[in-house]
């Protein structure tokens, strides 16, 4: 049976992550990780620049269905490629952005993260949906509300399962939408 | 340290990647323009994406456009009507209540709620959010308020900004006044027979009362005194809407019946009422009677009026109908002249309507209506053109900025 | 103008209560009287014989478009009868029925009331809408959602006005479902 | 005296009202027949509908028919699935849980909630509710529950009726274990890297973990014990669905794939696995593979199975797709012969279906299925002809009493 390349690059990604941690810390580490990610200097964005390229076309037949229809322009729709493991309401359409939360919410420290391929210059990345807490579920039209699901896993495998309510450390756990961020390539 | 390790990683992978791609033989002219290194491209590689922080959006001076509109039985929904789209959410129930302060620097919000949900210790509070952030900032404890369906009379704010007022009913009724400065409610005024909240220029509110008549209470912060006027309409046969439209800044209030009279008013410990008119009359049509089977076209819904202040113009939603129908949807929009007691424009709106409201600038005048499916239509006040429609999940309650 | 017969009759009955009661001691008289009225003798009930005999044929002229078009067959729906100024949920919808609470809840001691007339003995009744109380709101079909206002007034004539949470009395005063319950004839 | 004085006031409205007819010349021929005494009438009048009492309904013992549903974000609705009608309302959010006990006299409901609705103090519970009045009985404290969306698995009871199993992620995991006699937490047990509760015959539950095996936890009420199995699926590839079945009577438990490999199970201390089987094999097709564009008939959805412990049949939610298509909505449902490893039917759904759920009975099972705009259907789990539809605003998770 043939492993397919992006899924053979992400479990590396993952394997490694749980064989070099114990897993009793597992998830203290990985939120250090993640939260730490928040704190990276912004480069320049070139993505402007990346998006008046033409879209790098997606291998035909390693990519999932996600993939091979995503786009790069509209960030308040659920075929965005960021979303491709996203689970909630987005939070672009609350009031807030791909990587901002709504007013009067709180971006909660750890995540799921997915990885996902980005169209406009053909990389993956690692995503870390965010959630925006401490406020009741925001009442966007019912097109924001995603539920995709590329290399996501059950609750026993926390890091990439988005069914889960991340909202941990965060001065209240109640959940409002969710975000997309980037953490680097994958 | 982090960063660094991160970048090189980031490298490695890169790499790996490439190098699957290019023994990929389904891929290989594919393969060849990136594996040689990218030469055959005009461009050379934009650098990756770089990581991004998790921040929080803020928002600028309220704008004249936006509105905040009951959805979902959780909260209300700010609302850019230009855009269409959402700016952020205030929680508050189907039972709760919302305002604006004039300056449009704070929402509060007259909430009740049960420790567990449905059951435990109820909690009453008027609640304060600073609008660039909508943070909430203060619970204010409030003794227990009236819970009644949407009723915007139910709380209502001086314009100066000292005094919110919250109506209730246990089942007798009255008014908390809380000191907003302050914090706090600084006096509970019985209102025997009498309910909502319609507030004065300065220092006090009237109240709406079953015989026909209107309670005054003034109120500087030392001592209540309450006056009481003859009655002015007869609730038995043509009752007065609870939605009846007050503006804050002069104390002038349009009392309109079910029928469709129209009582003009200037509040204060001793209103003045003005000439009552007929919005059927101000039509060129016969003024409507209470005729169970007496077809007329009527004002009715959730939120069926709208006074903008700076034109002076008086937004009905109408349908057509006998007597009792003063809940009915609304099919049309009919624009009055409050001066000259003249109909200007009839706007006829994309369906049954629940509830209407207007954005208070005088340029280019946003109507929002609501469906009672949920759906949100945004309309030119001007043209009656439809510029958004929304599947908005939101009920029948808009509050938009006011004087 | 002509005021309709059935409106006078009712003025009549409202307007005797408001001058033969202090308006301040109003509502509390207004309980006693409502909560009352559940302890009267149930008589044997007639009614199945009555609805056995052709419906009484509403008066065409001086019956609200409500009274015309109401059925005396299902409860469970908005133009039955008695539910000619309701504005809820019917609890016949949430396992209650026309004067039962679902289980769970509890009844209102005291409510709005509401002047129908049954098409199957063309008598006016009148109607104690009492809430049940005490959990969530019923999630019902939305054809259960019923708002009808014939005689129906603003919130300062308390009595007879539908856009008030009834829950006064009860253990908890979160608003459930609705019944429409007979105190007597108009 | 209440009741006499209401007799004679009825006989006077009565007398009045029929002077008013009388005098209506519009109605004389009507009017002739009542004000004549109704001698025309065959019947004499029926005597008015007397007063009613107000009244609470109570539940027969919870039916084989019965299933409780998500519905609205704020409860479970209690569905009679032959009549399809709601009999009652359990409160509960999207991040509650609920649990029958195994004789059905109690529902129990494991609960997150915050004082002040979306802040203030965090309060988790278990709730006892009593199936014939549905009322909340006991609260009993819990330690912070996970907060996930719709996981029946995070919330199991033993058969006996003696034990609750609450997961718990903070991020940290565990479960809580609650005696349901006393009605307390007796002990909670950390479940490192593992997760969701499938309870054994006595005393005990297993959970799944990361690395592809069972933690098993034996705790009779003094000391817990907790015991580790080999791998026997590999996470990284092909993990078990969440939403995999146990039969709580017997500690059998149905481990399903993204693939659709079935690893049967006897859960204990010392778990006993089964031979494992594929859905797809079982319907004589390949078994379907992790490829992103394999194209297969494979099992997704929200709650996409049910075991049907008396006639030991698995159903199964199944759609088309490639990998990665796990929460996808299902069109079909294949109901399985769990023995033989053999398809035994296929149920064409009327729509694409995110939950399933089946009526324990061997007579005539109910099969429920919701859409996910919030419809339900009720077919017949025999037939599959469509008895039931509903606009039910249900969420994907259905609860019905099990063995």
């Amino acid at each position: 049976m043939r492993v397919p390349l992006f899924d053979r690059v992400t479990e590396t990604f993952t394997r490694h992550l749980a064989s070099h941690s114990p897993r009793r810390q597992f998830l203290g580490w990985f939120s250090t990780f993640v939260a730490g990610s928040g704190a990276f200097p912004l480069l320049p964005v070139q993505r402007a620049q990346a998006e008046s390229r033409a879209s790098v076309p997606v291998p035909p037949n390693t990519a999932s269905d996600f993939d091979r229809l995503a786009q790069s322009v509209d960030p308040t729709k659920c075929n965005y490629w960021r979303h491709c493991a996203i689970d909630g309401v987005l939070c672009g359409c609350c009031g807030g952005g791909v990587h901002t939360c709504p007013p009067g919410t709180q971006p909660s420290p750890v995540s799921w993260i997915g990885t996902c391929r980005n169209p406009s210059d053909g990389r993956q990345y690692v995503i870390a949906y965010r959630d925006c807490c401490g406020r009741t579920t925001c009442a966007s039209t019912p097109d924001c509300h995603c539920n995709t699901a590329d290399r996501e896993m059950p609750i026993y495998r926390p890091q990439t399962s988005n069914d889960i309510i991340w909202c941990f450390g965060t001065t209240s756990t109640t959940y409002h939408c969710s975000t997309a961020a980037i953490v680097g390539q994958a | 340290m982090l960063a660094s390790t991160r970048r090189g990683r980031k490298g490695m992978k890169n790499m790996r990647r490439f190098g699957h791609r290019c023994q990929n033989k389904a891929f290989a002219f594919f393969a060849f323009l990136l594996c040689s290194g990218g030469s055959a491209l005009a461009a050379p590689p934009a650098p990756p994406q770089a990581a991004e922080t998790s921040d929080v959006a803020t928002l600028p001076h309220f704008s004249d456009h936006w509105a905040l509109i009951a959805t979902n039985n959780v909260a209300f929904t700010l609302y850019d009507g230009d855009k269409g789209t959402i700016l952020g959410t205030v929680p508050a129930k189907m039972i709760d209540n919302l305002a604006i302060s004039s300056d449009r620097t704070k929402i509060y919000t007259a909430v009740s709620m049960w420790s567990r949900e449905d059951h435990g210790t109820r909690e009453d509070f008027l609640q304060e959010y600073d609008t660039p952030h909508l943070a909430l900032e203060h619970e204010i404890d409030l003794p227990p308020r009236a819970l009644a369906v949407f009723k915007q009379q139910n709380l209502e704010l001086s314009a100066d900004g000292q005094w919110a007022y919250i109506f209730n009913m246990s089942p007798a009724t009255g008014v908390s006044i809380v000191n907003l400065h302050d914090r706090k409610v600084v006096r509970t005024v019985d209102t025997p027979g009498c309910a909502l909240i319609f507030p004065w220029a300065h220092n006090g509110f009237s109240s709406l009362c079953g015989n026909g008549s209107l309670t005054n209470v003034a109120f500087d912060g030392k001592k209540a005194q309450v006056t009481q006027t003859k009655s002015f309409f007869d609730a038995d046969t043509d009752p007065v809407f609870e939605q009846s439209q007050v503006n804050r800044r002069t104390g002038q209030a349009l009392f309109v019946t079910y029928t469709g009279m129209v009582y003009p008013a200037t509040l204060s410990a001793q209103p003045v009422l003005g000439q009552p008119w007929s919005l059927q009359e101000a039509a060129s049509q016969p003024k409507a009677g209470t005729g169970v089977q007496e077809l007329a076209w009527r004002p009715g819904g959730k939120q069926p009026f709208f006074w903008h202040t700076a034109d002076n113009r008086l937004y009905a939603l109408m349908h057509t109908g006998p007597y009792w129908t003063h809940k009915q949807d609304g099919t049309e929009v009919w624009v009055y002249d409050v001066v000259q007691h003249r109909l200007l424009q009839r706007i006829v709106l994309p369906g049954p309507t629940a509830s209407i409201a207007v954005s208070p600038d005088t340029k280019h005048p946003l109507l929002f209506a609501v469906q009672p499916s949920g759906k949100l239509f945004i309309l030119s006040a001007e043209s009656g053109e439809v510029t958004k429609t929304i599947e908005a999940r939101v009920a029948g309650f808009l509050v938009v900025p006011t004087p």
